[in-house]
This record gives C-alpha cells, structure tokens and sequence, in this order.
C-alpha cells in the first residue's frame, strides 16, 4: 500500500508511510472496537437463546442489533466515577493499560499472508507476551479502586492469568516446533492445502494439545467458568467494581478483543490459519504470484476464512460460558496445576517423539509435499528474514 | 533317542536331584513342617526320583548292550577269532555299538577287546593353556551300576533315617554331653540339618561316580569328604564325635595330598585329565580327536598294552629333549622308552591317584578314621562309611585301572592284604556292634583293593557291589539293635533274637552273605560268589608269581577270620541268655519303616551274586566294562625291576583256580562258624580263658595294634613340641620387644605432647584471641543498612573509575 | 533551543523528509525508559514505582527490538514486563497497606545518594562516549533475525558468524551448557521460593505483638487469608517462569 | 542543505543520522545510575528491588547494544550472537532473583511485620 502511494500518487516517503500506518492502526482499531460491538449482541441473543429468552428485540429492527451501539452511547453520556481513596492517576490509567496489551497484540498478527501490521520472526512470542500485559491494567485497576472487592478481583486475575500462561506457552510450543518457526506467517503457510493439513490433525497429541489449548485460552482471558476475577457472586464485580462509563467499556473492549485474538491465533497455530479447510483458490487456479488482483483476492478470501474461524471460536465461549458453572478459585488453581500443565508437557514429548518417530507423517499422501509451499515468499528455514529488513529497512532508505 | 545323548541326560538329572533338595532344606528347611519334619520327604523324594532316573537309564543300557554270558576258557582265543569273523568290523571309538565279547565290548580291527562307554562334557570351567578343567561325564556299565547301586541303598537309608532320627524332631537332651554347670546339653532338634548333610552327600557321591575327568573326581571327592566330616560331626557337641570328624577330615588329606602329586604328575606330563578320548571341532571346522589318559597309556594301535605314554617319557628325559633338535624328538622317543625313561613317573601317577584311595578307603596306613567315624549316626554309618563313600575308593582304582602300572597293582595288592588281615584281627576282640562292623568294613575294603591289585577287576567291582548291600544291611540292622538297647557293647546285648526276630533274622543273613556262604558249586548267598572269584584270582596270581604267594595266604585267613567275629558279633547279640536284663525288658523290635530296609536289603544280600540263566548278572554286566586291554595276560613292569605277570582274570574261572578256592572258602567260612560257635553258643571254650592264655596278643590287638598311640607318638606329639616351642619364643622373645618398643612410644608421645599443649596450643590460642579483638573493633562498620552498602559500592566503583583513569589512561585508550 | 525545536518540527515538511525515523523511534522509546527510570526513583508510592517500572521496561523492549533483537525483546517483554513485574506487584499488594505504601527516606540519604549517583553517572558517560568506534554513526547493516540463531545456538549448534568476542576457530560451540544451568536454576528456584514464600504460622513474638499493636484482630484473619492466597500465588508466579 | 540545518540545530543533528552504540551506553548508564540511587534511597524492600532489576536493565541494554550488527559503524564487528544470549539469561535470572528476593521480602514481612529495610539490621555489628 505504501507503494501503491509513493508510485502511483506521488506522495512523499515519509508521509506514505505514515498514512499506511494510521490506514493500519485505524482499520485494527475498527476490528476490535466493531468487533467488540457485535460480541456483545451477539453474546446477549445466545446467552438469550440458551435461556430460552429472547435477548435483546427492539433496539433498531427486530433483532435488536443496534442494541450494544445504543449501549455504546448510554456508555459515553454516563458519569465516570472515581471513590475518594482512589489513587487517581493509577485509577484513570488502568483501563487503557488493558485495552493497550490486547490492541497491541493485533500488531504483529497477520489477518492473510500480508495482511499484517509487522511481520515479526517471533510473532507467536510477541502476541502471547503482549497479551500477558493485559493483567496489569486488571491489577492496577484493583490496586487503585481502593476497595476490597477489586483487590480480591486482581489478586485473583493475577494469579489465575499468570499461572495459566504456562500451559498455554506449553501448548503454543508445539505447533512452532511442528512448523519450526515462530513466525505467524511461516506457521500458517505450513499448513496450507487440504485441512488434513492441518496441525491439529498433525498427529493425535496436537489433537489434544489443541484442547488444552483452547481450556489455558478461555482461563487466561478470564472467561466463564474461569471469570473469577468478576465472580459477582463473591466479589460484587471484581476488579471493576468501582468503574462506569467509558473507561469501564475500555476494560470490556480489552476482554473481547482479547478473546478475538486467541480465538484467532488458535486457527492460526492449529486449524491452518487463513487455509480453508478445501484449497478453494488453488483449485480456481489462483494461487499467489499469478497477478496482484489474484493476489489481492487470494488474501481476502483468506482473511475472510480467518475472521470466520475466529468468531467460531468467541461464540464457542460464548456458549461455554452459558453452559457451565462457575469454579472454586481451588479448582482454577488445580485444573491449571494438575491437569493441564502436566498432560501439556506429555503432549508436547509426545508430538515430538512422533515428529522423530514418523517424519512423514502416519498416512504419507495426506500431508501437503514440501516442494508446493512457496518458498519465494517465505523466509529460509525457520524465520521471517525480512522482518528486520521491514521493520528498519524502510526508514533506512529514506533516512540514507 | 540314541544311548549318547540319552544316558547324560538321565544320569545328570539323577545327579542333580539331590542338590536341589539340599538348596531347598538348607534355605528353608527350618519352615518344613512341624520341626522341618517334611525336610526327610524331600530329600527322599528327591533320591527316589534319582533311583528311578537310574533305573530307567540302567534298562535303557540293557536294551542296547544285551548282557550275556561271557564266554571264558580254553576257546578264548577262538571266541576272538569268531568274533572276529562274525562282526567283523565297528569302529575303533569307544562308541562304537556293542557285540561278542561280555555282550557290549566292542573289537577294534585287531579284534582286540576295547570296552563301550559314553563320554562328553556338559560345562567348561576354566579352559587356559594345556588345562582345562570341565564338568564332564564317563558313562559305562560300571558307572550305571554304581548309580542304581548308590541310589537305592540311599533310597533305603532314607526311608531308615526318616524313622531312626525321630528323636532330632523335637528339643534334645543329650546325655553324653555334660556342659560345665553339671547339667546335660539341651539343644533344638536338627531333623532337616541332617537330611541336608544326606542329600549334599547323595550329590557328590553320584559327582565322583559319572566324573568324566580327575579334575571333576577330586573335587566331588573333597566334596564327599566334606559331608563326611558333617555328618560324623553331626553330635558336634559331644568331644568324641569332633574329634573323630576331624580326625577323619585330616587323615583324608593326607591322602588327598598324595592324590594331588598323582594329578600334577598326570596332567604335567600328559597335559589333560580326561579318561576318554574328545572329538573337538577346531578351528578349521574338522573334528580332531584329542586323546585321553587311557589311550594315552594304552593305545589302541598296540593292541592297547600298557605303555609309558610319550608325554612321560619326554618329561622325563626333558635334558635330552633340551639337547635335541625338534625335528628328531619325535624319532628318538622310542629309543627313550626302551631306556626305561618315564617308568617311574608313570608308577608316581598310579600310587599317587591310589593315595587318595588309601584314604578314602581307609587303606593301611590310614585305615585309623574309620571306626572313630562311627561316631555318626548309625544311617550315615551305613551309607557313607561302609556302602558308598569308602567304595569310593575302590571305584576309583577299577575306574583308573588301565592306567595303574603293574608294579602300582602291586603296591595295591600288599596294601589290601595288610589291611585286611590287620582290620579282621582287631574285630576278632572289639566288644562295640558297630565297631565290629566298622573293622569288618575296613577288611572287606582290603579284600577289594587286594582284588584288584592281583587284577582280579571284576572280582573287585563285583565284591564292592555285593558289600554294599549286606554291609549296609548290617549297619541297619545294628543300628535297630543300638535303637532298641540304648548302647553299643554287645557284653550287654544277647538273647535278642526272640524280642526282634526280624532283625536277627535278616542280620543272620547279612553274616551269611559277608562270610560268603553257599553250597559250593550250587548256589549262595551274594558274597559267595564275590569272594570266590577273589579267592581264585588270588590263587592264579599267587601261581604265576610264586613269590607273591603270601597274597592267597591273607586271603584264606581273612575268609576265615571273617567267619570268626561275624558270628561272634551274632550269637553275643542274639543268641543265648540275656546277660543285661534291664536292656532286655526294654528291648522291642523297630518300627516298621525300620524295618522294612533291612528285608529289601536281606533279599538282595541273597541274590546280588547270582547270574540268571542267560548270562543275566552283575559281573557280565560289569564285564562289558572291563578295560581295554586287560582281557589277556600282561606282564610287565617298571619300577621294581622285577617282571610281574598279571593273569587274565577268565583263567581264574577255570579249573583249578575255581574248585580250590571254593573248597578253601568253604572251609574256612565254616571252620570260623564253627569255632564262634564253640566259644559263645555251647561254651565249649571259654573266650576268657583264650584271652588270658594269649594276654599279650589280646591287649595288643584290643588296643588296635596301638596305631593311635603310635600315629599319636610320631605327629602329634612332635607337632606339640613344635608348637610349645614357637609360643616360647613368641612371648619370650617377640613380646617383650614389643613391649619395650610401646614404652619408647609411650615416652616420645608425652614429649610431644607437652609440646603441642605449650607451644602450637598458645600459638592458636593467641592468634585467635588477637582475631576476636579485632573482629569486635571492626564489627561496628557493619551498620546493618543496606542501603549504606550500596552507597559504598557506588562509591568504590566511582573512586576504581577515576584512579584508573588517572594512573592508567595508557591502557585505557580505545 | 527552543525555537530551533519549534522550527525543527513545524517546519515545512522538506526537513522533515530528512529525519532519520530510527533515530525517531529511538529518541522516543529512550526517553520513555530514562524518564520513567527516573520517575521510579523519584516516586514514593509503591504501586507507582512498579507502573513507572512496567512502562521503563516495555520502552526498554522497544529499544531491543529497534536494535534488532527481537527475541530478546520478546522475551523483554514476556518475563521482565509480564513476569517480574507481575511478581513486584504481587508483593507490592501483598504488603500494601497504609505504612508500607510509600515509605518517606530521610532527605540526608537522598542528597548523598544523589551525589554519588551523579558522579557515577558522569564516570559512565565519559567511559561510553570516549571510544571513538563507538560513536561513528551504525553503518545500518540489515541484521538476519535473531531468532533462529539464538534457538540453534540454546541447543547447541552455531549457524551464525562467530562475533568478535570469539576468536575465529573452526569449531563454534553454542550454549547449551549454560541452557542447561539456568533451567536447573529456575527450577531450583521455584522450588526454593516456594519454600520461603509458604504461608505458616507466626512464631516472633515481635510479629505478634506488631499484630495485636497495629492493626485489629480482624485483619490479621485477613493477613493470615492473603497469606494463603500469596503461597499459591508465589509458587504460582514461580513456577511460570 | 542538510548540513545547514544540523549545523543551526544541534537536536535536529540527532534526529537526522543514525543512532549509534554510544547511543545505547548513554541510555544504559541512565537506567543503571536511576537503578542504583534507587537502591541506595529506597527504605521500601520491593523498591530496592525494583532498582535492581532497573540496573539490570542498563546492563542489558549494553549487551544488546554492542550484541547489534545494526548498531555498528562500518569496519567494526558486533559481539555477535553471545551479546543477545547473555541478555537473556541475565533476564531470566533476574527473573528468578526478583521470586527469591520477593519470597524473601514477604518472609520478613510475616516475622516483622514491615518491609522497611531499615528494620532489617539484625546482624548489625
């Protein structure tokens, strides 16, 4: 897009750049804040529904999809209070510290193969560790609102969040050893052809790992039946207690995007990415480098692809979330510390046992040979080498 | 399956049985049952296993060597010659199948007689060099026989021991043991102990019987000793019964050490110790056939006569060797046997391997273990020391019989009379039942070894076999007179035979069997035939050597002796009044499991000896293992330089050998009879007044011609002295030196410590007090605050920048 | 300065075109890092040092991923930020109350630690700025990715050109004993830490009666309820990285 | 023209040619002198262990820096990969130090009920 400016209109390097940036920014903006806006009907029909309720029906047209939108509104008018032994500058913060990490995560997240913000060659390490910063907006939050429910709340998210990450970072471990990069990019281009593909089809244990991965993903975006941090029951509303307004709709941006992003980043790792389940394009015969147009129409396609999988998963939760009880803090602990950390590490000795075991892969023909993906787009084994080049080289050009 | 693949088997199995039990009641023996009272099933049930095995590997024998009568006499050679024609051919191996000469010798291409027997090995144990030592098996008629032989006997002695140790089941208190508080000993019950002893025993007799090397035979044979030395020390808190142990361990090595010298000699000169021939697979993929001792000493392409093998005549003409190019060695080795070279060595192997014969069979010079051995329980008394293990001996010299020189059989000869007739005179005047069995034993084991000192082979093995049984025989049957009088002294005894009449019955057989009674020429009991073929061999080689003629002499008064205190053991037992009247109220015939041995074992004394019509019989059965080349004549002889003739033993079944020495066995057998029964039936002559007419004769000989004294004169004795002296000059001389050196020691150590208490002590204690003082100046810069101290290392690091950078610039540059 | 600032930026966009935008984004996340690091010293409260810090730290990566070391950025990020920090906080809630929250020093220690500090600085900067080679501008080489190398380098193998630190011999080795070493080490900790950070009753009696003097009875229930919560959570936290 | 300009303004010099690894020194003394003061003026134990981890930063830049083949000026070689290793063990021991340190600080926060360092001078000589 950047060239497309600088050749075709002329526009100074610098200024080009920066356009594409903002272009980027804004569109990233959008995904989640609109994204955010859809979840929230959508979660209050199905949760509806589930109940054998209605859900929301009148707000613009008779599914009452302009409902969040009107929410949204009520949202801005609303008085934002802040309790007298808040500290104030920690309390104001909070929210845009969460909505920060889950937007900064979407930096290096790649929609179709470069429909990306920065291609980074540690994209998975990068997105996990951002999304980890979440908690701090949680906890200061909880410091700051100067109120015992909110500090329970954080300590809880704190120590829930944190101790998740390790079987996540576990399973998360397996698919980049299967594709032998940690580039986002790499990862899903591994995974291209038919979804036998696929590495949750790799062999059984990424199966499983797949599974553990999606209960460390709902725990550490603190979703039902892990929403302890808001457990309304113990703690009146956890660490938001004593938030209104907008910056209380920031920290519930941050939870949905949040959401998107695992949701996403799982068909990334495991369900092949923007690979539809058939090559439809390939089959079309357009497949990448025949023409820009192709190009273009091959990402879309697999953007859309990624977009649908992920919201498969955000109404998976949903529907979780609706469908079981709440646990015992205990219970999050155990689940985290004697189930799921222990099976993720078997898992992750198994997978690469089988990778020793059977290189090929149990039935030979089903994986997609070598040869087919594109190693002109992609980097030498292993890395994106280019990113550096992305990242700085362009300023270089202009700066030298 | 074939003989050579089936036999080993069998025999092996048979031989290992036994030892299993004795693992099994030595680990859990205690835990058998009440007492271990199910230790005895064990072990019999592993004995019984083994008779059957043997049994089975024993029918399987005659399957494939028919025994037949062996055609003898003047037609000899015309036997050969038929033979000869008829079969005319089987390898010369000594596996080859059997046929014509005893049923099962096979002929070589000279149609000169060679024996059949399987040998191999199961296991090697050390292979190095020329040695090779391996568990191994030699099986011919001989060994089978020996087999059934030791398996049933101990099968019988078993069941008898089940019955006769029946006190060990409970707590014992053991009357002749006094300890030092006055009190009896009283100790736990050892019933599984001694039937783990039996089972060890079962298993290393049955080792030296299939050995297939010396090697294999002396170590069975140490293991036999030691059990032997286990069960006589079985009451090992009673002084006597030690002591005898002892006594009989020591007095075998003696005899083991002259057996180890035969062993060197054998294997330094001959470089192995396996009887047979092996066939082994080199390298190079072909069987070679490596020679064993008896083709080395009688090969088979001389017609398997006698010779120094070449081994021997090389070791001893070694400084000849040295000076003679290799090449012509092998040339001149004849020229070298002809000097006589090697004689002695080979005579050196004989009467070394005979040693240890001398001393497991109680032989002359060590006959003296014996009868102390007797301290034992009255079973083991029965199967070790009169059935099997004093056999051993005489097993061992008819196994090693074609290696024993002529000369060597002599030396054999002479130490089987002396014995004989020494042993029978002492039990002409011993008062202790088992006692006088145990003499008898001792002279019936001098009838074997002169037996087959005259060459009489069969006559001996034959003789063994026979004893076996009625001497066993006797043994239980006077161990069920000691079990039902409570002492061993027959002045206390008599008149027994109405309160036990199955004992007295079957022990008036046994006497019958071992005096060799029989209607001459018609039929008898076992030691009837035995010891007439001995008498006759006897008399042929006292005729062909006239001055070796003493030798029938011995054994015509040995017969006589025999008959003598045989029936004067009986009738002072049985016969007459009682002259103890207690012991007779409390006397009582044995149980029944007691008693059952002693009629199996009556009937077999009877007809051990006989040879069915057919040929059917123990001495064809061990015909067909006579060694190769003993058929005929020999003459010969090394060391003496004196030319002796070995008989042919066929000649001695023919006239006149035969009829005369029937006559004279009879004759004397009767005459003893006759006389015990003039002296102790009807009176006639007063055994005291004999005794003090003779008082001389008669304390010398109740004293056993005072070999205990004299053994104890010329080594203990001395060993004492030798002894007294070295503790002499250890505490007169080594003590004191030792004391005086700790003394010195003693002095240094308080000087040096007075030193180290002044000065190192005052040092370190200075050097420590000058520490604490300064610790306690310096401890007040440790103000606590650690915010202080990261002050301080800024400020180091600040102050190490700028003196490096002032007195360094130099080396800073960049 | 100021005005040359002013026309510096609003300036027409000709100069602009001349600025060195990694230069930019350097200035930007280096003053994020020195301004904030001094704020941390400069803040009394607890919970604010830690933010200062968080945000120190994050500028910090950017820095790293600038100098194109991603992977230690990441990992930057990760543990310092997403670890470390999350612990400091831990102990930061832990012992927050009204006494602890923020603890005035007295002004003589600043003062002298002020001084110290400047002058170290002043050392600092002259060693930094005195080695030629170290100033002339970066010749802007494009670096491979740093995060295959360093992934092959942990287990042992080297793909990438030996640097100058090492001499140039044929045989490279990569750091797959000190790998080792620091996992042992983490695990030791762990385990060690959760040792010493395990909730159990009270012993001194100065704590006790610190208790019964400071704070209600009721809270120290709640001390002893947060202590509960703080074992699982210590072990928790250490047991993540 | 460019010239000019840095000429008239120094900052703007700065902002037109690339930075260098003295660049990065600078900001690692910065961080690591805010860390040590941090140290030596905090009476709070999680402040003293928050300037830790601050000087541990600083040295971590410098690593980093000189680990950089982006940073170098023409002719000089980088530390390579050993720079970028190091730094990330530092991290991951300063890791593993800030959860003993921390064990440690709430250990004496049970038994003394405070985390004033200052308090904490038991062994004072």
């Amino acid at each position: 897009m950047a060239d497309f400016l600088i050749n075709t209109l002329g526009l100074p390097a610098w200024l080009a750049w920066s356009i594409t940036a903002m272009v980027a920014a804004v569109l990233i903006l959008n995904v989640i804040a609109g994204g955010a806006l859809a979840f929230i009907w959508a979660e209050r029909k199905i949760a509806g529904r589930i109940q054998d309720r209605l859900g929301p029906t009148r707000t613009g047209g008779k599914f009452g999809w302009l409902q969040s939108l009107a929410d949204g509104i009520k949202l801005l008018a609303k008085e934002d209070l802040m309790p007298d032994g808040a500290d104030g500058m920690l309390f104001r913060i909070a929210p845009y510290v969460s909505f920060c990490a889950s937007f900064c995560a979407f930096i290096a997240f790649p929609f179709a193969f470069d429909f990306i913000g920065q291609r980074l060659n540690v994209g998975v390490f990068f997105v996990i560790a951002v999304l980890g910063l979440e908690v701090f907006g949680v906890i200061l939050a909880g410091y700051a609102s100067a109120s015992k429910w909110s500090l329970f709340g954080a300590m809880r998210e704190a120590a829930q969040v944190v101790s998740y990450e390790v079987p996540l970072g576990m399973c998360v471990v397996v698919p980049v050893m299967l594709a032998g990069s940690m580039d986002l990019v790499t990862i899903a281009e591994k995974q291209g052809g038919w979804f036998t593909s696929w590495f949750l089809f790799h062999d059984p244990f990424t199966f499983v790992v797949f599974w553990i991965y999606v209960t460390c993903a709902i725990a550490s975006v603190n979703r039902a039946p892990f929403d302890l941090a808001e457990a309304e029951s113990e703690l009146v509303a956890g660490f938001h207690t004593e938030y209104s307004g907008l910056r209380w709709s920031y920290f519930f941006m941050a939870e949905y995007g949040s959401m998107f992003l695992v949701s996403a980043l799982a068909a990334i790792l495991f369900m092949g990415g923007w690979n539809g389940p058939v090559p439809v394009a390939s089959i079309l015969g357009l497949s990448e480098g025949t023409s820009d147009t192709a190009n273009y129409f091959v990402r879309l396609l697999g953007m859309v692809n990624l977009l649908g999988k992920a919201t498969l998963g955000v109404l998976a939760m949903m529907w979780i979330r609706w469908t079981l009880p709440r646990l015992r803090i205990d219970q999050v602990m155990a689940t985290c510390l004697k189930y799921c950390t222990p099976l993720a590490a078997a898992m992750f000795l198994g997978a690469m046992l089988w990778q020793i075991a059977l290189p090929g892969g149990l039935v030979p023909g089903l994986r997609r040979p070598a040869a087919e993906i594109r190693e002109g787009w992609l980097p030498g084994p292993g890395g994106a080498a280019r990113s550096v080049g992305e990242d700085a080289g362009a300023v270089v050009k202009v700066g030298a | 399956m074939d003989l050579a693949t089936q036999l080993p088997q069998l025999l092996g199995i048979a031989w290992l049985l036994p030892l299993a039990s004795f693992v099994l009641i030595l680990f859990f023996g205690p835990k058998m049952g009440p007492h271990g009272r199910n230790a005895a099933w064990v072990a019999t049930a592993a004995i019984v296993t083994s008779l059957v095995l043997s049994l089975v590997a024993f029918v399987s024998w005659l399957g494939a060597h028919p025994v037949t009568a062996a055609h003898h006499g003047g037609d000899h050679g015309a036997a050969h010659a038929s033979d000869h024609a008829a079969a005319g051919h089987s390898d010369a191996s000594n596996h080859g199948e059997a046929s014509g000469h005893g049923g099962a010798a096979s002929h070589d291409e000279q149609g000169v007689h060679s024996p059949v027997a399987y040998s191999g090995d199961w296991y090697t144990l050390y292979e190095g060099g020329r040695l090779k030592l391996s568990i191994g098996w030699y099986v011919d008629s001989l060994t089978i026989l020996m087999f059934v032989l030791v398996t049933f006997i101990a099968t019988c002695i078993h069941v008898y021991a089940s019955g006769y140790m029946h006190d060990e089941l409970h707590d014992v208190t053991d009357h002749e043991v006094t300890l030092a508080d006055g009190h009896h000993l009283h100790r736990a019950g050892r019933f599984p102990r001694f039937f783990q002893a039996l089972s060890l025993f079962c298993f290393s007799m049955m080792g030296i019987l299939i050995a297939g090397n010396l090697a294999m035979v002396f170590i069975f044979w140490e293991l036999v000793g030691i059990c032997s030395w286990f069960l006589i020390g079985f009451y090992y808190e009673r002084q006597s019964a030690s002591t005898a142990a002892n006594k009989a361990f020591i007095v075998n090595r003696v005899g083991d050490f002259g057996m180890l010298i035969g062993l060197m000699a054998l294997w330094g000169a001959l470089g192995t110790l396996h009887f047979a021939d092996a066939k082994v697979v080199g390298a190079d993929g072909q069987t070679a056939t490596v020679p064993g001792l008896f083709s080395l000493v009688r090969p088979a392409e001389s017609g398997h006569a006698l010779r120094v093998p070449d081994g021997m005549v090389k070791f001893a003409a070694a400084d000849k060797v040295a000076r003679t190019p290799v090449t012509e060695v092998a040339g001149k080795i004849e020229a070298w046997r002809a000097e006589g070279l090697g004689g002695w060595l080979l005579f050196i192997a004989g009467v070394g391997i005979f040693c240890g014969c001398v001393g497991k069979s109680a032989q002359f010079p060590l006959s003296v273990w014996l009868p102390d051995a007797m301290e034992g329980p009255t079973p083991v008394s029965a199967l070790v020391h009169s059935a099997t293990m004093v056999a051993a001996g005489v097993y061992l010299v008819g196994r090693f019989f074609p290696v024993l020189s002529p000369d060597v059989l002599l030396v054999i000869a002479y130490t089987g009379a002396i014995t004989l007739f020494i042993a029978a005179t002492i039990a002409l005047v011993a008062n202790d039942i088992k006692r006088v069995l145990a003499y008898s034993t001792v002279s019936q084991l001098g009838y074997m070894m002169l037996a087959l000192g005259v060459g009489g082979w069969v006559a001996g093995l034959f003789h063994l076999v026979t004893h076996a049984f009625f001497k066993s025989l006797l043994f239980l049957c006077s161990g069920s007179v000691i079990h039902a009088c409570h002492t061993n002294d027959m002045r206390k005894m008599g008149g027994l035979a109405k309160v036990m009449p199955y004992t007295a019955g079957t022990m008036l057989v046994g006497c019958l069997a071992i005096i060799g009674a029989g209607i001459p020429f018609v039929i008898g009991l076992s030691g009837y035939y035995s010891k007439d073929s001995i008498l006759a061999q006897a008399l042929s080689f006292s005729q062909a050597n006239p001055r070796h003629a003493i030798l029938f002499y011995a054994v015509a008064g040995g017969a006589f002796l025999t008959a003598f205190y045989m029936f004067r053991l009986w009738f002072m037992t049985f016969a007459g009044k009682a002259r103890d009247h207690h012991i007779h109220e409390h006397a009582h015939e044995s149980p029944q499991v007691m008693v059952m041995p002693l009629l199996v074992l009556a009937v077999l004394a009877v007809v051990a000896g006989w040879t069915l019509p057919g040929g059917f019989g123990i001495a064809n059965l061990l015909e067909q293992s006579r060694p190769a080349g003993t058929v005929d004549t020999t003459t010969g002889g090394f060391a003496f330089g004196q030319t002796l003739t070995i008989p042919a033993e066929y000649l001695s079944h023919g006239e006149p050998f035969h009829a005369t020495a029937t006559w004279t066995a009879f004759a004397t057998a009767l005459g003893g009879v006759l006389l015990a029964a003039a002296m102790y039936v009807w009176r006639v002559i007063s055994p005291a007044a004999v005794a003090m007419i003779f008082r001389p004769a008669y304390t010398f000989l109740a004293n056993r011609w005072y070999f205990d004294e004299l053994y104890h004169a010329l080594f203990v004795v001395p060993a004492h002295g030798l002894a007294a002296t070295a503790s002499g000059i250890d505490q007169g001389l080594i003590d004191p030196f030792l004391n005086g050196l700790a003394w010195v020691t003693r002095l240094v150590a308080g000087i040096d410590s007075w030193i180290d208490r002044t000065l190192v002590d005052g040092l370190v204690n200075a050097t420590a007090a000058a520490t604490w003082s300064a610790g306690t100046r310096l401890k007040v810069l440790q103000t606590g605050s650690l915010r202080q101290y990261v002050a301080f290392i800024a400020i180091g690091t600040v102050a190490l920048f700028v003196i490096a950078s002032l007195f360094f610039r130099a080396s800073l540059a960049g | 300065m100021m005005p040359y600032v002013a026309t510096a930026f609003f300036a027409a966009p000709l100069p602009l075109a001349f600025i060195n935008w990694h230069s930019f984004f350097f200035f930007l996340f280096a003053a994020v890092a020195c301004g904030f690091a001094v704020a941390v010293v400069a803040a009394d409260n607890v919970v604010r040092m830690a933010f200062y810090l968080v945000l120190s730290l994050g500028a910090t990566a950017g820095l790293f991923f600038l100098a194109g070391a991603e992977f230690v950025g990441a990992m930057q990020l990760m543990i310092y930020v997403g670890g470390t920090l999350v612990l400091l906080v831990f102990g930061v809630m832990l012992t927050a109350q009204a006494p602890f929250v923020s603890i005035k020093g007295n002004g003589r220690d600043r003062v002298v630690a002020g001084v110290v500090g400047i002058v170290l600085l002043a050392v600092l900067l002259q060693a930094a700025l005195s080695v030629t080679s170290w100033r002339q501008p970066a010749a802007g080489i494009v670096a491979e990715p740093a995060a295959t190398p360093i992934g092959m380098a942990l287990v042992g193998v080297r793909v990438d050109e030996p640097g100058v630190g090492a001499p140039a011999r044929n045989v490279r080795p990569g750091y797959v004993l000190p790998f080792e070493i620091v996992s042992i080490h983490l695990l030791v900790v762990l385990v060690g830490a959760a040792y010493l950070a395990r909730a159990k009753r009270r012993k001194t009696p100065r704590a006790i009666e610190v208790a019964a003097s400071v704070e209600p009875p009721a809270s120290v229930a709640e001390h002893a309820a947060i202590g509960r919560d703080r074992s699982r959570g210590a072990s928790v936290l250490s047991g993540g990285r | 023209m460019l010239l000019g300009l840095s000429f008239a303004v120094p900052l703007f010099g700065l902002l037109t040619e690339p930075v260098s690894v003295a660049h990065y020194l600078v900001v690692g003394a910065i961080l690591f002198v805010s860390g040590i003061v941090c140290m030596a003026i905090k009476r709070n134990a999680l402040g003293v262990l928050m300037g830790i981890e601050l000087v541990l930063n600083g040295a971590n830049v410098n690593f980093v820096a000189f680990a950089s083949p982006y940073l170098q000026g023409t002719g000089s070689r980088s530390l390579g990969l050993d720079g970028q290793v190091i730094a990330v063990f530092v991290i991951l021991l300063a890791a593993a130090e800030a959860a003993v340190a921390l064990a440690i600080t709430l250990n004496f926060y049970n038994n003394h009920a405070t985390v004033d360092v200052d308090r904490a001078d038991d062994l004072k000589g």
